[in-house]
C-alpha cells in the first residue's frame, strides 16, 4: 500500500506511542479500581490524580475543576444540560452560535423541547461572532453563553477574552467547547474568563473515549451521569484510568512542544493554502484568513461535490474531510458553511485539510498537486461546470 | 461502505459526458442533499437507446448509480428502459449503505426526465411514463425505523 | 512485595492480554475515525462492527439493537431518563427495587426530582424481589420497570425470566442493569423478555471506560448524548474504537469460557464461604445461598467495621471491598444490607469478595486464616465485641 497521507487531524488522530506506552501499565497489573481501599487501587488513583494534575496546569485550573467524562460531546452535553437544570429558577435563556458542533446544537435543540429558550449568534463571513450581537442577546434570564473556542470544521478561532469579558459583566457563566483549540493554541482560563470548557483526549493523540469538562469552582452545576462518587461526586462510572493517563500524557506533550509544533505546521498550511487558491480556478478558503487554527485548511471548490472529491483523494492514499451532506449522517450540507453565507451548491464542495507534524513539504505539494487533478476530472463530470461553462462562452 | 461494483463504476464511469444533439435530456436534483444528475439519451427511428451519457454533481454512490444506469439501458427499448428501477440498479452495485437509497432514485428519475424530453420534443407519449419530478424528495431513510 | 490476592473482581479486572492485544492497533496505526470516507477509516468501523457482533450474539440480540456508551452507570442513566422521555406522555410512573447500584437509584431520585414517582421494591432476606409485590406495584401510568440482573454486593440474581413475563404481560419496558451478570451467566435477552440491558466492559477482564445499552428494537428511547450522528444516531460522541475492541474480545472470550471457568470459581467460592462460616464466629452469608453470582461471597462479621478490615487484609496482600459507609461516598451502611434486613451496625461489617479464574485452594486457605486472624485482633479491639461478651458472660 502507498504512504497514506493523513490530513483529517479534526477528526480524529493517532495516539502518541508515549502515550500509549503511559497507558500500558493500567491495563492488567495496575488495574484496581480508584475508588478501592488497598494499595492497588491507590496507584491507579494516583495515576488519575496526576494526570488531572497535568490538565490542570495546561489550563491555568485547579485540578479539582478537571472532570473527566467519556469525550467532549459528554462536556458538552453535561456542560449544557446541567447548567440549564441549576440555573433554571433564574432563568431559561441560552445563548450560543450557528456555527457550534452539533454536540452543542442538538443539546440546545432537546433543551428547547424541555423548554428552555436559545439564541443562536449569527457569524459574518469569515466565522466570527459578532459581539454587539452577542450584548444584545443578553437577557435577564439568560442562564449561560456557550461560544466554541475554534470552529472544527473552517477553523475560526472565536474573540473567547471579549466573550469572557461581556459574560463576566452580566454575570453569566461562560462554556466555551475547545474541543479543536486545546493543545493548539494556549488556553488560560483565568485570563479569558471560562466558566466551563470542553475537551476530548483523540484530538490531540491522546486515547478515544476520554474527555474532560472543566468546571470553575463557584459555577452551579448539576451531575449529568448520576451514580457512584466518582469525579467530587459529580460524574459517576468507574474511571477510565488508561483513557485519563494517556489523556494527561497527551496533554503535557501537547501543550510542551505547541510552539515549535504549531509554528512547522502554520508554515506547510500557509503553503498549501497559497498554491491552491492560486492554482485551482473556482477555489475559496473558508474560515478566518489569520484567526484560525495553526493545522486548518478548509477549501470551497465550485461545482464539485465532496464526497466523491474525499473517495478520489483518498484513491491517492490522501485522507481529509468535507463539511458535505453525503458524508454526515444528514443530508443538509454543512451548518458551519451555510452560516458563513454559502450557498448551498457551493457548500457541498468543501475540503477540510487538517495537518499535523508529522506531515512535510513534499507532501503539501503532492496534495495540491493531486488535488488540482481529482477537482479537474470531477469539474469533467460535472453538469454545475457544463452550465457554467456554457454561460460563459 | 461501499461494494467493490460501486467503487469500480465511481474510478471508471461508463458513459460519462454529454452527447450533442441528443433525443432527450433529463436533469434531476436531490434537493435533500443538493446533487444533481444530468443523463443524455441517443435514440434511433426504432425506440432503442442507441447512446446515453451523463453527468453528475454528487456522491460516490450517485456517481456509480449514474454509470450503472447508463450501461443497464443503453441498447434497451424505450419500455425496457422504462423498467429499470433504482432497485434494480442498486443490485447491480451489490446493493448500497442504507443513507444512500436516496442516491440511486435519482438515476431512475433522471432516465424518466430524459425520456420524457424525448417524448415532448416529437410529440409522442410514452406508455406509463408520468411527468418527472424534478426534486427527488421520498424521505425514506433520513430517520431510522427503531 | 508479597504477590496479591485480588478478590475485587466486582469492583473491576484486570484486562486479558489477548484484550490488550487486540486493542493495540487501534490507538497508532488503525486510528481512524469509523464515520470518515476514506479507508483507514473503514478499518476502525469494521473493528466496531465486529465486536457489536460478538457482543450482539451473546445475547441472542441483533448487532444494530447495542448502543456503545462509556461504561454501565451511562448505559444505566441512558437507560432511565430517555425512557422516562420519551414515554412521558404515557405516564411517569417507574418501577425499580432498593438494592440497585447507584447508577440506577440516583438516576431515579434525580427522576423524582423532574416529577416522575418512582416505587423502590423491597427484597427479602436474600435480596430477592417478590413478584406479588412487583404485579401490585404496577399502575397503568408504569412506563419502565428497571431491576438488576444480579446484585452487585450481594451477588443474588433477581427471577429475571418472570420479571420479564410480567413486564410483558403488561406492555412495560423492561430493563435490567447486567453489569455484574454479564459474561457470568448466560444472559438470552429473547427467552428472558428483557428490553434493555446495561453492561460495563471492566467487569469481564474487558478495559475500562466502556459499555454498552441493549435496547430492543422497536422501543422507544429517546437519545441521553446529543451530537454526532454515531451509533445510528442515538449516542454522539466519536466511538471508543479501541475500548469497544477491548470489550468486544473480553465478551467473546469470557462466553466461550463461562461454563468452565465460573464452575472452578464457584468451587473455589464455596470452599471459602463453607470454611468462613464454620470457622469464624459471629459470621454470616449475604444474599441467595444458590441463586447467587458464581464468584461472589458476601460476608458480615459482627462487632468490627469494615474498612478497618480490608485494610488489614491489604496488609496481607488481599484486596477485598466492603458495603461499608467508610470507603463509599456516602457515610451510610450500605443501602443492600440494610435492605436484606441487617442492622446498621452489622451492616457495617460486612466483607465482599469476589473471585477471577486465576485464583487458587491456596489462596482461598491463606484467605480465611487471614480473615480468622484479622476478625480476632479486631474483635480485640471492639467496644461493642467486650459489650457482648460481657452479656453473654
Ligand atoms: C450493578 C452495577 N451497575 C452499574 C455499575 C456502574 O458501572 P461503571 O462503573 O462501569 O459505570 C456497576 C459497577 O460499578 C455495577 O456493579
Ligand atoms: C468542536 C467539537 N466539539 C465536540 C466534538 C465531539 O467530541 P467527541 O467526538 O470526542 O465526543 C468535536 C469532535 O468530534 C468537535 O470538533
Ligand atoms: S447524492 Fe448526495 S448523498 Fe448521494
Ligand atoms: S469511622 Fe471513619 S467513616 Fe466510619
Amino acid at each position: 500500500m502507498k504512504q497514506l497521507i493523513y490530513l483529517d487531524n479534526a477528526a480524529t488522530t493517532a495516539a502518541r506511542p508515549e502515550v500509549v506506552e503511559a497507558m500500558l501499565p493500567y491495563f492488567s497489573e495496575k488495574y484496581g479500581n480508584p475508588s478501592s481501599v488497598y494499595s492497588l487501587a491507590q496507584e491507579s488513583k494516583e495515576a488519575v490524580d496526576a494526570a488531572r494534575a497535568a490538565i490542570a496546569e495546561a489550563l491555568h485550573a485547579k485540578p479539582e475543576e478537571i472532570y473527566f467524562t467519556a469525550g467532549g460531546s459528554e462536556a458538552d452535553n453535561w456542560a449544557l444540560v446541567a447548567s440549564a437544570e441549576a440555573y433554571e429558577k433564574k432563568g431559561r435563556h441560552i445563548i450560543t452560535t450557528k456555527i457550534e458542533h452539533h454536540a452543542v446544537l442538538h443539546t440546545c435543540q432537546y433543551l428547547e423541547s424541555r423548554g428552555f429558550e436559545v439564541t443562536y449568534l449569527d457569524v459574518d463571513e469569515n466565522g466570527v461572532v459578532d459581539l454587539e450581537e452577542l450584548k444584545q442577546a443578553i437577557r435577564p434570564d439568560t442562564i449561560l453563553i456557550s461560544i466554541m473556542f475554534a470552529n472544527n470544521e473552517i477553523g475560526t478561532i472565536e474573540p473567547v477574552e471579549e466573550i469572557g469579558k461581556i459574560a463576566k459583566a452580566h454575570g453569566i457563566p461562560f462554556h466555551t467547547d475547545a474541543v479543536q483549540a486545546f493543545g493548539q493554541v494556549p488556553i488560560d482560563v483565568d485570563a479569558l474568563g471560562i466558566d466551563m470548557l470542553s475537551a476530548s483526549g483523540h484530538k490531540l493523540n491522546g486515547p478515544k473515549g476520554i474527555g474532560f469538562l472543566y468546571i470553575r469552582r463557584g459555577i452551579k452545576i448539576k451531575s449529568f451521569i448520576h451514580g457512584g462518587a466518582q469525579e467530587r461526586k459529580r460524574r459517576a462510572g468507574t474511571e477510565n484510568v488508561t483513557g485519563i493517563v494517556g489523556f494527561g500524557k497527551a496533554v503535557e506533550i501537547a501543550v510542551s512542544t505547541m510552539e515549535e509544533r504549531t509554528s512547522y505546521e502554520r508554515r506547510l498550511r500557509d503553503h498549501l493554502i497559497q498554491r491552491v487558491l492560486s492554482e485551482v480556478p473556482h477555489s475559496r478558503l473558508n474560515g478566518h484568513p489569520s484567526d484560525r487554527l495553526p493545522a486548518n485548511a478548509n477549501f470551497c471548490f465550485r461545482f464539485i461535490e465532496g464526497e466523491s472529491l474525499l473517495m478520489m483523494l483518498d484513491m491517492k492514499g490522501i485522507c481529509g474531510s468535507s463539511g458535505s451532506a453525503c458524508t454526515s449522517g444528514s443530508l443538509d450540507p454543512s451548518h458551519v458553511l451555510l452560516a458563513i453565507g454559502l450557498p448551498h451548491e457551493i457548500a457541498h464542495g468543501s475540503l477540510r485539510l487538517t495537518l499535523n507534524e508529522s506531515n512535510t513539504m513534499e507532501e503539501m505539494d503532492y496534495v495540491v498537486d493531486s488535488i488540482k487533478e481529482i477537482v479537474a476530472q470531477l469539474r469533467e463530470m460535472s453538469p454545475l461546470y457544463a452550465d457554467f461553462v456554457k454561460k460563459n462562452k | 461502505m461501499y461494494s467493490e461494483k460501486v467503487m469500480d463504476h465511481f474510478q471508471h464511469p461508463r458513459n460519462m459526458g454529454e452527447i450533442e444533439n441528443a433525443s432527450g435530456v433529463g436533469t434531476v436534483g436531490n434537493a435533500k442533499c443538493g446533487d444533481i444528475m444530468r443523463i443524455f439519451l441517443d435514440i434511433d427511428d426504432n425506440g432503442i437507446i442507441r447512446d446515453v451519457k451523463f453527468k453528475t454533481f454528487g456522491c460516490g454512490a450517485a456517481v456509480a448509480t449514474s454509470s450503472m444506469a447508463t450501461e443497464m439501458v443503453k441498447g434497451k427499448s424505450i419500455q425496457e428502459a422504462l423498467k429499470i428501477t433504482n432497485k434494480a440498479v442498486m443490485e447491480a452495485l451489490d446493493g448500497l449503505p442504507p443513507v444512500k437509497v436516496h442516491c440511486s432514485l435519482l438515476a431512475e428519475e433522471a432516465i424518466h426526465a430524459a425520456l420524457w424530453d424525448y417524448a415532448e420534443k416529437n410529440g409522442i407519449v410514452i406508455e406509463g411514463l408520468k411527468k418527472p419530478k424534478n426534486d427527488i424528495h421520498e424521505g425514506e431513510d433520513e430517520e431510522e425505523d427503531y
